[in-house]
């Protein structure tokens, strides 16, 4: 029993959260003791609206099987406007990596407040079991980085 | 001469890919042709030539050179070579042929490039007789006779043989490999064919260039020569003409940071890239006049001042095909030719 | 209309309107013309050429030689417009020192067509109802014209010139164009043979930039991929992930001002179909944002400048489409 | 497997020294202690941190030091900038010694040597000056015109106070672009002070500084009778492989890691103007 534990996929998520909303929600789902995956590792950027493209492909290259993007919802944006761009932007890159046959299910945008603790965790542990059922990212990867 | 017959072809290659890597060019679904590592049902292509020249067996695109692991302020290097094994490229063209004995006078000038010496020595290159050459064909021009190809091995083709002849001992070897499927043949016919290619090869359109113009004794005239902003101005900067090159052989050395280490590796570069030149004080080529005349000039003048009067051009034509805007190094011969 | 376009450009610069015409030059062949600039008339006589093979696109060469002193004469194919509308719009392009003349485009053809099918030794092309006849090295050869054509003709989007200053001809229409086919197709594929699909074409990348240089919308002064400074600064594909990321990203930077004017498929030396991957966000802003066609006028926002406050989200890909 | 050029050594730095508010000098031994390998008098070596970047530097010391190599490196770039940050202990990479060399046991020997210097370009000089120094019965008088923009940007102040100017039959003349507070030395331009110092024509040259000190002092140096053949100069231009193949630092059929990077002006003048 144990040994096959061990042996079970363990996936590296990337999670870009904006600093005024998710970030802070992902804090309250800390303070709230609510548990999500340990292989969700935070990036935190001043608004979702910094994540450029090139941040999403460097994440795979650089190992990660799974990135999920957090940004305040749709009119709450912090600088007004970002996560509306955000939007467009992220859907029309994911649409391309779909196109290009990258599974569909390693990347996802989730609005995410500050109040939203329970929301995060529930994301984080949601995206988390859609990856690793997925298994390890081997499409957008960069071999030279794999780690032997 | 020693042949094989054409319909036997699949199994040659089946029994040279038994000992060793054999690399043929092949037909892409685009109709154009490729080197790809022989598998079984693969047949060889029927065009004249690859998009990418042959130099990739020797110097690749990319290669990796040496490893680092640091930590702290130690710095620990990591010689990454392996073993290699014996390969054998079949189906080489004559310019190809020619195109190692130009990068050979490059990587194998002191001191040697171990990593381009260690494939060469492993490389057994057989060279396939040209029976169509192309309007864009100029090798002759270069002294090359595509009827009669270098390398370690060559082999003709009268339509229903394929005929063998080593060059050199490594040719030797390769020909007694598979010497039990060969047969002594009659090359009556094959000598028709090679006759006839000779003729056409006369004929072609750019086989009246000359290279009387150029050569290390006129470097400062053709520096000087003003033809250069014209012939330039529409130049794009991209660098296809020296990727499809078989002799173009700048490279860049960069570092890779894996996130676990350093891999420093090798890759190809061009001198039509802005930055090839480009310091932390300045770039001595600014515009892409100077970038362009580097490389016709490396190429007309600068390597045949340093290689006995050897030019650093093939003339495989590849150039003249895939230019984006079609400007080439026959069209700068021209232009440049001093009456 | 060569000699049409011969005529008027010797015109404008003896009356002084402009002082330079870029167009396009004659080659060594029949199919090898250089986009060249012209000073004289002489010049022009000597060389200037139009004709089956004058595909390249002069409209990027604009945004350096618009900078210069004095007008410049370009020769506008439709398709052509659309980009340097685009340049106009972004600013790159000084418009009141080009001189257009709206020029009927006619399908272009491809030589790497007609070599595709085996013909080598070209020594001439002739349209002869439908079928191409060719002088080659080995005798008359013959094929369907339509299946010569450069990939970029093949879904014309347009015949209409959106920007000019005279015309010679007539002006066209926008056509109902099939431009979308091979996206659609390569969409109701699985995941696994799109992967498939694109792994076997941007494995023969051999990044030689000539795809981001000719395009009239990479006209950024320093590129990403060529800034150190960057993290991905590269000159070579050293891994599959780098031949992915430099076309998605390169796709990415120009999409809402990408004019799908196919130059990228043209010159790439591989014959990666680049083109599908600009198709492919004009698509999808078309179908999710509403039509936008980049380079019809300059005054809109582009699709990526742009937002409303019921945009769908991003999970629409996840909803719709092939696993 | 048989050893390649392109893959480095390790070297230690011992030893930095600020020697100007840009300019440090690095000391470098091999890990076991001693040099890393032998050189001569301009040659150079390629200095790499893996990751950041690799770089052709001039060797400073003389090779008549037995015991370690230095390098005075100026503040410009990537990896110049991550030299400048490191601290004694650092391993580096280290490959060499490539280019040519000052012909100092052929067409130097027995000569009476004028070395001209401005800001950092004394940094290949100091090898020959130093070389000169240790085989000092080889030659004639040495004069040596170092002239940087402040008293603070000469590089090596203290060994040229201490060791040079101590020296007999070294006559050092130094100067500074502009006056400044406790400096009584002269103060000029480099091209100027040479034609003031007006030295005699049988000396042989030695001239390293930016390109626009090199032009002017060389026409100087022609007014007052010299010679091209009578001048040697080192240059820089960007390099990757140092072994004259990877096409960067072409200039007409010369590779200058390979070639030169020491250049006598008369054979400079048979190259294509493009450094």
């Amino acid at each position: 029993m144990q040994v096959k534990e061990n042996k079970e996929f363990e996936p590296l998520i990337v999670a870009f959260c904006c600093n005024w909303c998710s970030y802070a929600g992902a804090d309250l789902s800390g303070t709230n003791r609510l548990n999500y995956p340990t292989n969700v590792k935070i990036i935190r950027v001043p608004c979702s609206c910094r994540v450029n493209p090139m941040f999403i492909l460097r994440a795979f290259q650089r190992g990660a099987d799974g990135v999920i993007l957090c940004g305040c919802h749709p009119g709450d944006c912090h600088y007004t406007s970002g996560n509306y761009f955000t939007r467009r932007r992220m859907t029309l890159l994911f649409s391309m990596l779909d196109f290009l046959g990258i599974e569909r299910d390693r990347t996802r945008v989730e609005w995410v407040s500050a109040a939203e603790g329970a929301k995060f965790a529930a994301t984080m542990n949601e995206f988390t079991e859609a990856v690793k059922k997925l298994g390890p990212n081997r499409r957008l990867e960069d071999l030279r980085c794999r780690k032997q | 001469m020693l042949k094989i017959s054409l319909d036997k072809l699949d199994e040659l290659f089946e029994a040279i890919s038994a000992s060793q890597t054999l690399y043929i060019p092949t037909d892409r679904e685009d109709g154009s042709a490729a080197y790809r590592k022989y598998e079984s049902g693969m047949k060889l292509s029927n065009a004249l030539n690859t998009v990418r020249s042959a130099k990739d067996f020797f110097f690749p695109q990319t290669e990796n050179l040496v490893d680092f692991k640091m930590e702290g302020k130690n710095i620990e290097v990591i010689d990454v070579r392996k073993e290699s094994e014996d390969f054998v490229v079949f189906g080489v063209r004559a310019c190809d042929a020619r195109s190692f004995t130009i990068l050979d006078k490059v990587f194998l000038a002191e001191p040697v490039d171990s990593y381009y010496k260690t494939r060469r020595e492993h490389g057994t290159v057989v060279t396939m007789a040209c029976t169509r050459p192309s309007e864009t064909c100029f090798c002759g021009v270069f002294g090359i006779d595509a009827t009669a190809p270098e390398g370690d091995a060559a082999c003709w083709s009268d339509g229903e043989s394929l005929f063998f002849e080593a060059h050199n001992e490594k040719g030797e070897k390769f020909i007694s490999s598979i010497s039990s499927m060969l047969e002594d043949g009659d090359t009556a016919k094959l000598d028709e064919v090679r006759e006839k290619t000779r003729s056409i090869l006369k004929k072609l359109p750019l086989a009246g260039l000359s290279t009387e113009s150029f050569g290390g004794d006129r470097m400062m005239e053709h520096f000087n020569s003003d033809k250069w902003g014209e012939l330039s101005e529409s130049c794009l900067g991209c660098g296809t003409c020296t990727f499809v090159c078989p002799t173009c052989q700048c490279y860049d050395i960069k570092d890779f940071n894996t996130g676990h280490g350093i891999k420093r590796f090798r890759c190809w570069d061009s001198c039509m890239y802005s930055d090839f030149t480009k310091m932390a004080h300045g770039n001595p080529r600014l515009t892409q006049l100077e970038r362009f005349r580097q490389r016709f000039m490396h190429k007309l003048v600068y390597f045949p001042a340093n290689n006995n009067g050897e030019f650093g051009c093939v003339g495989c034509g590849r150039c003249l095909s895939k230019c984006p805007i079609s400007m080439n190094i026959v069209k700068v011969m021209k232009a440049l030719e001093v009456k | 209309m060569q000699e049409a376009m011969i005529n008027r450009a010797k015109q404008l610069l003896a009356d002084g309107t402009v002082n330079r015409v870029i167009g396009w030059k004659r080659g060594e062949f029949v199919y090898d013309v250089t986009p060249a600039i012209f000073e004289t008339a002489e010049e022009i006589d000597a060389e200037f050429v139009y004709d089956d093979f004058t595909a390249a696109n002069v409209s990027k060469y604009l945004v350096k030689e618009s900078k210069k002193d004095g007008k410049i004469l370009a020769f506008l194919k439709p398709c052509d417009t659309y980009s340097f509308n685009q340049l106009t719009k972004e600013h790159r392009v000084v418009r009141d020192n080009v001189y257009i003349i709206g020029i009927p485009g006619g399908p272009k053809l491809d030589a790497e067509k007609i070599k595709a099918k085996g013909i080598t030794g070209i020594l001439g092309a002739k349209n002869d109802n439908g079928t191409l006849v060719i002088d080659t090295l080995y005798g008359e050869e013959k094929m369907p014209y339509y299946e010569a054509l450069s990939t970029k003709c093949e879904s014309c989007k347009s015949k209409k010139h959106v920007v000019y200053d005279e015309l010679i001809g007539e002006d066209g229409d926008i056509l109902e164009s099939n431009r979308f086919d091979m996206v659609e197709k390569l969409e109701n594929m699985s995941a696994q043979e799109r992967y498939d699909f694109w792994r076997e074409q941007l494995s023969k990348c051999i990044r030689c930039n000539a795809c981001r240089n000719v395009c009239p919308a990479c006209t950024c002064e320093k590129c990403v991929f060529d800034n150190p400074n960057s993290g991905v600064e590269n000159k070579a594909p050293a891994d599959s992930f780098e031949e992915n990321m430099f076309h998605i990203i390169r796709a990415f930077h120009v999409a809402g001002r990408c004019t799908d004017c196919g130059e990228c498929s043209r010159v790439c030396p591989q014959n990666i179909p680049l083109h599908l991957l600009n198709r492919k966000f004009i698509k999808d802003i078309n179908s999710l944002y509403g039509n936008y066609q980049a380079g019809e006028d300059t005054t809109s926002r582009a699709p990526l400048n742009d937002y409303k406050t019921d945009d769908c989200e991003a999970s629409i890909v996840h909803e719709r489409g092939v696993e | 497997m048989n050893n390649d050029t392109l893959i480095p050594y390790i070297g230690v730095v011992t030893d930095i020294r600020q020697d100007t508010p840009d300019v440090k000098t690095f000391r470098v031994v091999s890990p076991e202690g001693g040099k890393v390998f032998e050189h001569m008098p301009g040659q150079c070596a390629m200095l790499s941190i893996p990751g950041v970047g690799e770089g052709m530097f001039s060797i400073t010391s003389s090779p008549t030091n037995k015991d370690f190599m230095e390098f005075s490196i100026k503040k410009c770039g990537c990896l110049t900038t991550w030299l400048h940050a490191m601290d004694v202990g650092q391993q580096i990479t280290i490959r060499g010694p490539y280019g040519n060399h000052f012909p100092v046991e052929t067409d130097l020997k027995g000569k009476d040597l004028l070395f001209i210097a401005g800001g950092i370009g004394l940094a290949p000089l100091r090898s020959v000056i130093n070389y000169v120094r240790d085989n000092r019965s080889d030659y004639g008088d040495v004069q040596i015109v170092y002239g940087s923009r402040s008293k603070d940007d000469l590089v090596d102040y203290k060994e040229i106070i201490d060791e040079w100017m101590a020296d007999d039959g070294i006559e050092v003349n130094l100067t500074i672009d502009n006056p400044q507070d406790g400096w009584d030395g002269h103060v000029g331009f480099v091209p100027n002070y040479v034609k003031e110092l007006n030295p005699s024509i049988s000396k042989t040259v030695l001239i390293c500084g930016p390109p626009i000190m090199i032009k002017f002092t060389l026409a100087g140096l022609k007014e007052l009778g010299f010679t091209e053949t009578q001048v040697y100069t080192t240059m820089e231009l960007r390099m990757k492989c140092a072994v004259g193949k990877c096409g960067r630092c072409n200039i007409g059929n010369k590779y200058v890691c390979k070639d030169g990077p020491v250049f006598r002006f008369d054979q400079l003048d048979e190259l294509p103007d493009e450094y």
